[in-house]
């Protein structure tokens, strides 16, 4: 087993009466692909939410590579080296596409609080946000404002952004949501050039997507770990089965 | 209140400001005052007064008994005929310096009448003494503009805020009351006059049981009333104003102290407010430089006047306002509308002697009025004068270099 | 995000001839009025760093102008000789310290609360001086002697000169606007500007957002501090008025008028608003009505303000070598 | 100083505090449900007692004077939400701050121009006119009694509007999601609508009971503004329950700090502000 880079301990997250997380305790290992299914309303995001610091939790921790960081709030959590992308599309939409990504790059090399030299003359911010955007492939749409592109380039955008900030772990939260299947295989090829080299956590309902990435799955059924397992282990699983697929028959009802 | 009224009255005032600034326009284009001294060119009055907010009711007040008072002398100033320039200053101090450079610099004033608000007169004080144009100040009342900020060419025809604060000392002594509770708003004007006030009640050997400054405008009295209930004094001496006065008029009344606890005040207390402090007002007694009800020919004449002209009754403001414009008729006589022989004028204004409705006076050194303080009480609504309590009141002009 | 097109630089350098100019035309009424304009266009150009570039709304910035102002006539009352220099310095640096303090104590808070909390500091500030027995209360402050701008012992800017002054003042107007320009242009302009679109996200990039919009309204209160130093030093009075409300809301009218998010826009904006107090006065007694109406239909029919009208003409004159000529603010 | 004067200083804050919450009421109800900074508050309140002034003068009678003048703010407050207020629902709130600060100049020139700049007293009505005695010397007039009785009647009143009746639900629902209560066939622009008169209607309601104790003159409105703006940010904003104790707390902090730290009446309210915010920057009873 490879070292973790991820640790949650009975995580608990209470939004009054409602468990939002249910004592969750998962490993992450690095340099593979964990996602985490479940169906609408499972906790999902609200996991991600807390493993970025945009919640703090009611109760257990978080480790990253063996440090504390259950308290630390989302500008600590980027800077070192956990990088998220939002489930909702979430850029600046009077920026160029670039300088989305230099907003990204700029941020863990403390360079921002310069004051006089343009933005533009910084090289190493350059040269990243630069890669960022070519490995989401809008590198010819580098000068485009995003408001004015495309949802599923936005999307990328999106993507683009949180690898601009160089980050060792990727939180990705249904970065397919909403696409084409053009689109959504566009991503899924980008997700998969990703996990070659990084750490992914990854949250994604289509099915396909997360069966073809995914080293590891957790699947959640009302904020609680129905089961962890290698894409076998989860395909075959009876409470699986059941939970989910008993759920999106009520969905479908 | 209605939205569809707004339009109309609008498009009527711009007709109405449109023709009048036309006009305006064509008579200073045609007559160049710059170069024309003596007869043919207008005698021109720029006016700072407040035509909006709070103090809009003064300000309209002592324009019109100004502009009553050179009426009466055939709308002529030393022979010449005469334009105002009207400006509301929105009693607000931020903008005082550049409204009276707008008087002084664009318009080229002869004269400067204003302000009603002691801030916006210490900012405009400022700007006359440097430009030496000739400024009448028809009320505000901060001790300083004759004091330390005097000049030869500032005067000044109401009141210092020593001049009723002071003599209130003395009336008080005299009616017996020795331990007396002070309120006033905590602003320049209150906190002047309860000072001149102390000065001379403590000097003739008064007790001041609490001094309460409230914060201004504010009018919430009634923890301050709670608390001169507590204390029980003989009386109480106040500062209030405006709308502040009627207020504290009326809730004084309402927790019943009057009965027990006589209510004073400096003049403004009771002066343009009675009607509306209606029978809470009965009783209080104030000091200042007029009343209402001042029994000589000079006041009926006026009071008259005023009424026939503007259909309001007049106040004190207006009597101000009144002696400003006959201030400037005597000025500008002596030199026979000559308005830059500066000097002359001046020394015929520092010696001139008014007729005002309030009674004759004359100027002191710093050009404030020398003038007598009566003692009133409301009765029936009115100011009635129940003695003249000093006679001739100079203010000490503390800090003035002339004279 | 704004960008400053050519068409756009070559009216910003028209406009400047036309300031530079203007003193040699304009009758000295005018030219202390625009004075006065220039002084608070510095003043409208920092709270729009604040409300056009950061997204603080801040409802209270005429409390570093008046704290600017007052500490200029308080420090140096009866100084004889104040030297330009120190005392600039002083009240800068002291204004900047009361920027850090409410800044710390108001950022914590976002939307409307932090609206009110500004708001509520400069009440305080406000209160402060109006009720204070040491400055003058409501009747003000006096600044006996005006600064002296020395270099060794020659005397470089006379004061008490008009023409002088205005100069000067537009010395430090170019000034301001060159500083600002360049701090957007900046990383930290960059971030600043992105937090305006969305704070969440830019968190979430790894910065600091409550630092980075501290240093924002400290920057915005000092300079709002050189305006208020500016004014005391021309009218060598000061009042309590000039940190009430009333002063912040006009400020926040002049920005939006003259179109928040533009550095030039505020400078227009207050060019505007108070060229039309100077006018409408003469026009009717009521004119506060026209003025009112005219701010309800700007909110309604030019919410971007008159810059926002100026890029739309020259976007379309120009939409063709639009690329060509885009440098970035 | 005895007990007693504490205590009747007590009653002077509550009986401040419960016209405060008559002040801010209107307000918290627009901010919290519309999501809007209504600056002309104050100008619904001068409204109010210069309308409560005028038709007082001609019925010769307080009650019938409010009640005539109820409806009329209920309809000038519908104007101004239709003709201006509309607009803005998804603009920033600076435009807000802005439209309504440009609605405070022109009620004050249209008061200006109606009814002119003058002092004016409502006369309280034979009924009310009274006085009980509480010490040897001070009397408590029965009129501030009778106002502090009509703002807790009216704070029930909203209570239960609010809490227990279908528009209640529907105004709270808005509150929360907007997008819900449009999915569920409420015409949401008619809900504002009603929202904001109501509003507007309570600000001149308290302009028409203080009418008489507090006289009637130019620029009342802008002194109650800022103090109802601490009020609803104090207990939060959108919250009843929160300007009703806010309400209370600044009645009592006012009071106790003219009488404790007279030097720093005014900045204490401030003070306090400061205070709440700084240890709960969404107010006492705020939403995150």
């Amino acid at each position: 087993m490879s070292e973790i880079i991820l640790k949650t301990e009975k995580l608990c997250k209470n939004f009054g009466g409602l468990k939002a997380t249910d004592n969750i305790s998962l490993d992450f290992e690095r340099g593979k692909v964990h996602a985490i299914l479940g169906p609408n309303g499972a906790g999902k995001t609200t996991l991600i939410n807390l493993l970025s610091g945009e919640l703090l939790p009611s109760s257990g921790r978080i480790l990253f590579k063996g440090y504390d960081i259950t308290d630390a709030r989302p500008e600590k959590i980027s800077r070192i080296g956990i990088g998220r992308s939002f489930q909702k599309t979430n850029i600046l939409p009077g920026f160029s596409c670039l300088q989305n990504c230099w907003i990204g790059a700029q941020s863990c090399l403390m360079t921002s609080m310069r004051f006089f030299r343009p933005a533009k003359h910084l090289r190493e911010v350059h040269r990243r946000a630069d890669h960022a955007l070519q490995l989401c492939g809008l590198s010819s749409k580098r000068n485009q404002i995003a408001a004015t592109m495309s949802y599923g380039e936005q999307r990328q955008l999106e993507i683009a952004m949180m690898l601009a900030t160089e980050p060792e772990l990727l939180l990705l939260d249904e970065p397919l949501a909403g696409m084409g299947s053009e689109e959504s295989q566009q991503v899924t090829e980008l997700l998969k050039e990703l996990a070659k080299e990084q750490t992914l956590i990854l949250i994604e309902h289509d099915m396909d997507a997360v069966f073809s990435l995914a080293d590891t799955i957790t699947v959640m059924v009302d904020g609680a770990e129905l089961e962890t397992g290698n894409v076998d282990q989860i395909r075959n699983s009876k409470a699986v089965q059941d939970a989910y697929l008993g759920h999106d028959e009520e969905d479908a009802a | 209140m209605s939205d569809q009224k707004k339009p109309g009255i609008s498009r009527r005032d711009i007709l109405k400001g449109g023709a009048a600034a036309a006009g305006l326009a064509t008579a200073s284009s045609l007559i160049p005052t710059r170069f024309a001294i003596g007869g043919t060119a207008k005698v021109k009055v720029g006016i700072l007064l407040p035509y909006t907010g709070t103090y809009a009711k003064l300000g309209t007040n002592i324009k019109d008994a100004l502009q009553l008072r050179i009426n009466e002398n055939g709308g002529k100033l030393g022979g010449r005929e005469v334009e105002y320039v009207n400006i509301d200053s929105e009693a607000a101090p931020p903008k005082a310096s550049e409204l009276t450079n707008k008087l002084i610099k664009k318009e080229q004033v002869d004269f400067l009448i204003g302000p009603v608000h002691s801030v916006v007169g210490m900012a405009m004080v400022k700007i006359a003494r440097k430009a030496d144009v000739i400024t009448v100040i028809p009320n505000a009342g901060a001790n300083g503009l004759t004091g330390s900020l005097c000049a030869p060419n500032i005067f000044r025809t109401s009141f210092s805020s020593y001049q009723p604060g002071f003599p209130a000392g003395q009336a008080m002594l005299e009616d017996g009351h020795k331990n007396v509770v002070v309120m006033y708003w905590n602003y320049g004007f209150g906190k002047e006059t309860a000072a001149a006030f102390k000065s001379s009640f403590l000097a003739g050997g008064g007790n001041i049981v609490k001094e309460i400054p409230t914060p201004f405008p504010k009018v919430e009295f009634q923890a301050y009333l709670t608390e001169v209930a507590a204390l029980k004094p003989d009386a109480v001496f106040t500062f209030y104003a405006g709308g502040g006065a009627v207020k504290f008029v009326k809730d004084y009344a309402a927790a019943g102290l009057n009965k027990t606890i006589p209510l004073y005040g400096a003049g403004f207390l009771t002066e343009g407010v009675t009607g509306a402090q209606g029978a809470a007002a009965e009783g209080v007694r104030t000091t200042l430089h007029y009343a209402d009800s001042l029994d000589l020919p000079a006041n009926h004449r006026f009071r008259e006047a005023f009424m026939k002209a503007t259909g309001n009754p007049a106040d004190v403001y207006a009597v101000q306002g009144y002696d400003a414009g006959d201030l400037l008729i005597q000025g500008m006589a002596a030199v026979e509308g000559d308005v830059k022989a500066k000097a002359e004028m001046i020394k015929a204004m520092e010696g001139a002697t008014i007729d005002s409705p309030r009674g004759k006076f004359t100027f002191s050194k710093a050009h404030n009025p020398i003038q007598d303080i009566y003692l009133r009480e409301v009765v029936n609504g009115q100011n009635q004068v129940v003695r003249t309590v000093q006679k001739a009141v100079e203010d000490p002009a503390k800090g003035c270099k002339i004279g | 995000m704004h960008t400053v097109t050519r068409p756009i630089i070559i009216f910003l350098c028209i406009c400047l001839v036309m300031l530079l100019l203007f003193p040699a035309v304009g009758s000295p009424f005018y030219t202390e009025l625009v004075t006065r304009i220039m002084i608070l266009s510095i003043f409208t150009i920092s709270l729009d760093l604040l409300i056009g570039f950061t997204g603080l709304v801040s409802f209270g910035h005429a409390a570093f102008f008046g704290i600017g102002a007052y500490l200029l006539a308080i420090l140096f009352n009866d100084v004889e000789h104040i030297n330009y220099w120190w005392s600039l310095t002083l009240t800068l640096s002291m204004t900047g310290m009361a920027a850090l303090v409410i800044g710390w104590l108001s950022i914590r808070t976002s939307g409307i609360y932090f609206i009110m909390l500004t708001l509520a500091f400069a009440q305080m500030c406000f209160y402060f001086f109006f009720e204070s027995p040491h400055f003058g209360g409501d009747d003000g402050i006096f600044l006996m002697n005006k600064p002296e701008i020395m270099l060794g012992s020659r005397q470089l800017v006379d004061l008490e000169n008009e023409h002088h002054y205005y100069y000067f003042v537009l010395a430090w107007l170019v000034g301001v606007y060159l500083f600002l320009s360049m701090i957007l242009r900046a990383p930290f302009g960059h971030v600043l500007i992105a937090i305006k679109a969305n704070e969440q996200r830019v968190r979430a990039l790894g910065y600091s957002t409550p630092h980075y919009k501290l240093v924002s309204f400290v920057i915005a209160g000092t300079i709002a501090g050189l305006a208020g130093f500016l004014e005391a030093a021309h009218t060598s009075f000061v009042t309590p008025a000039y940190l009430g409300w009333h002063e912040s809301g006009m400020a926040i009218m002049m920005v939006i008028l003259g179109g928040m998010g533009t550095l030039f826009g505020p400078v227009i904006g207050t060019f505007i608003v108070v060229l039309l107090q100077d006018f409408l006065p003469g026009f009717t007694e009521h004119w506060k009505l026209i003025m009112g109406g005219i701010i309800i239909g700007v909110v309604l029919f030019l919410p971007n303000g008159v810059a926002g009208l100026i890029y739309s003409l020259t976007n379309r004159l120009s939409s063709k070598s639009k690329e060509a000529g885009r440098e970035h603010v | 100083m005895e007990s007693s004067f504490y205590l009747i200083q007590l009653l002077n804050g509550i009986q401040y505090g419960f016209l405060l919450f008559l002040l801010a009421s209107g307000l918290t109800l627009i901010f919290g449900i519309m999501g809007i900074i209504n600056l002309a508050h104050g100008a619904f309140y001068m409204i109010g007692a210069y309308l409560c002034y005028w038709l007082t003068g001609i019925t010769g009678n307080l009650f019938t004077g409010i009640l005539l003048a109820i409806p009329l703010s209920i309809l000038f407050g519908y104007a101004v939400e239709r003709l201006a207020i509309s607009h803005l629902y998804k603009r920033d709130h600076l435009y807000q701050v802005l439209l309504t600060y440009a609605l405070i100049l022109i009620a004050n020139e249209l008061q200006s121009i109606f009814w002119g700049n003058d002092v004016h007293s409502v006369p309280i009505p034979e009924l009310l006119k009274g006085a009980i005695q509480l010490t040897d010397n001070q009397a408590y007039p029965i009129y501030r009694l009778f106002i502090s009785a009509a703002c807790v009647v009216i704070a029930i009143a909203m209570y239960w509007v609010i809490q227990k009746t279908r528009l209640g639900m529907t105004i709270r629902a808005g509150a929360s999601n907007r997008e819900m209560v449009q999915a569920l066939g409420i015409n949401i622009n008619w809900l504002f609508a009603i929202v904001f008169s109501m509003g507007a209607t309570l600000a001149a309601l308290a302009g028409m009971l203080a009418a008489p104790v507090n006289t009637v003159y130019p620029g009342i409105g802008d002194n109650i503004l800022i103090i109802s703006f601490v009020v609803v940010v104090i207990g939060g904003i959108g919250s009843i329950k929160g300007a009703f104790i806010g309400a209370l707390l600044i009645g009592l902090a006012d009071t106790f700090g003219k009488v404790l730290l007279p030097e720093m009446a005014s900045m204490v309210v401030y003070a306090l502000m400061a205070a709440v915010l700084f240890w709960r920057p969404q107010g006492l009873f705020g939403k995150v």
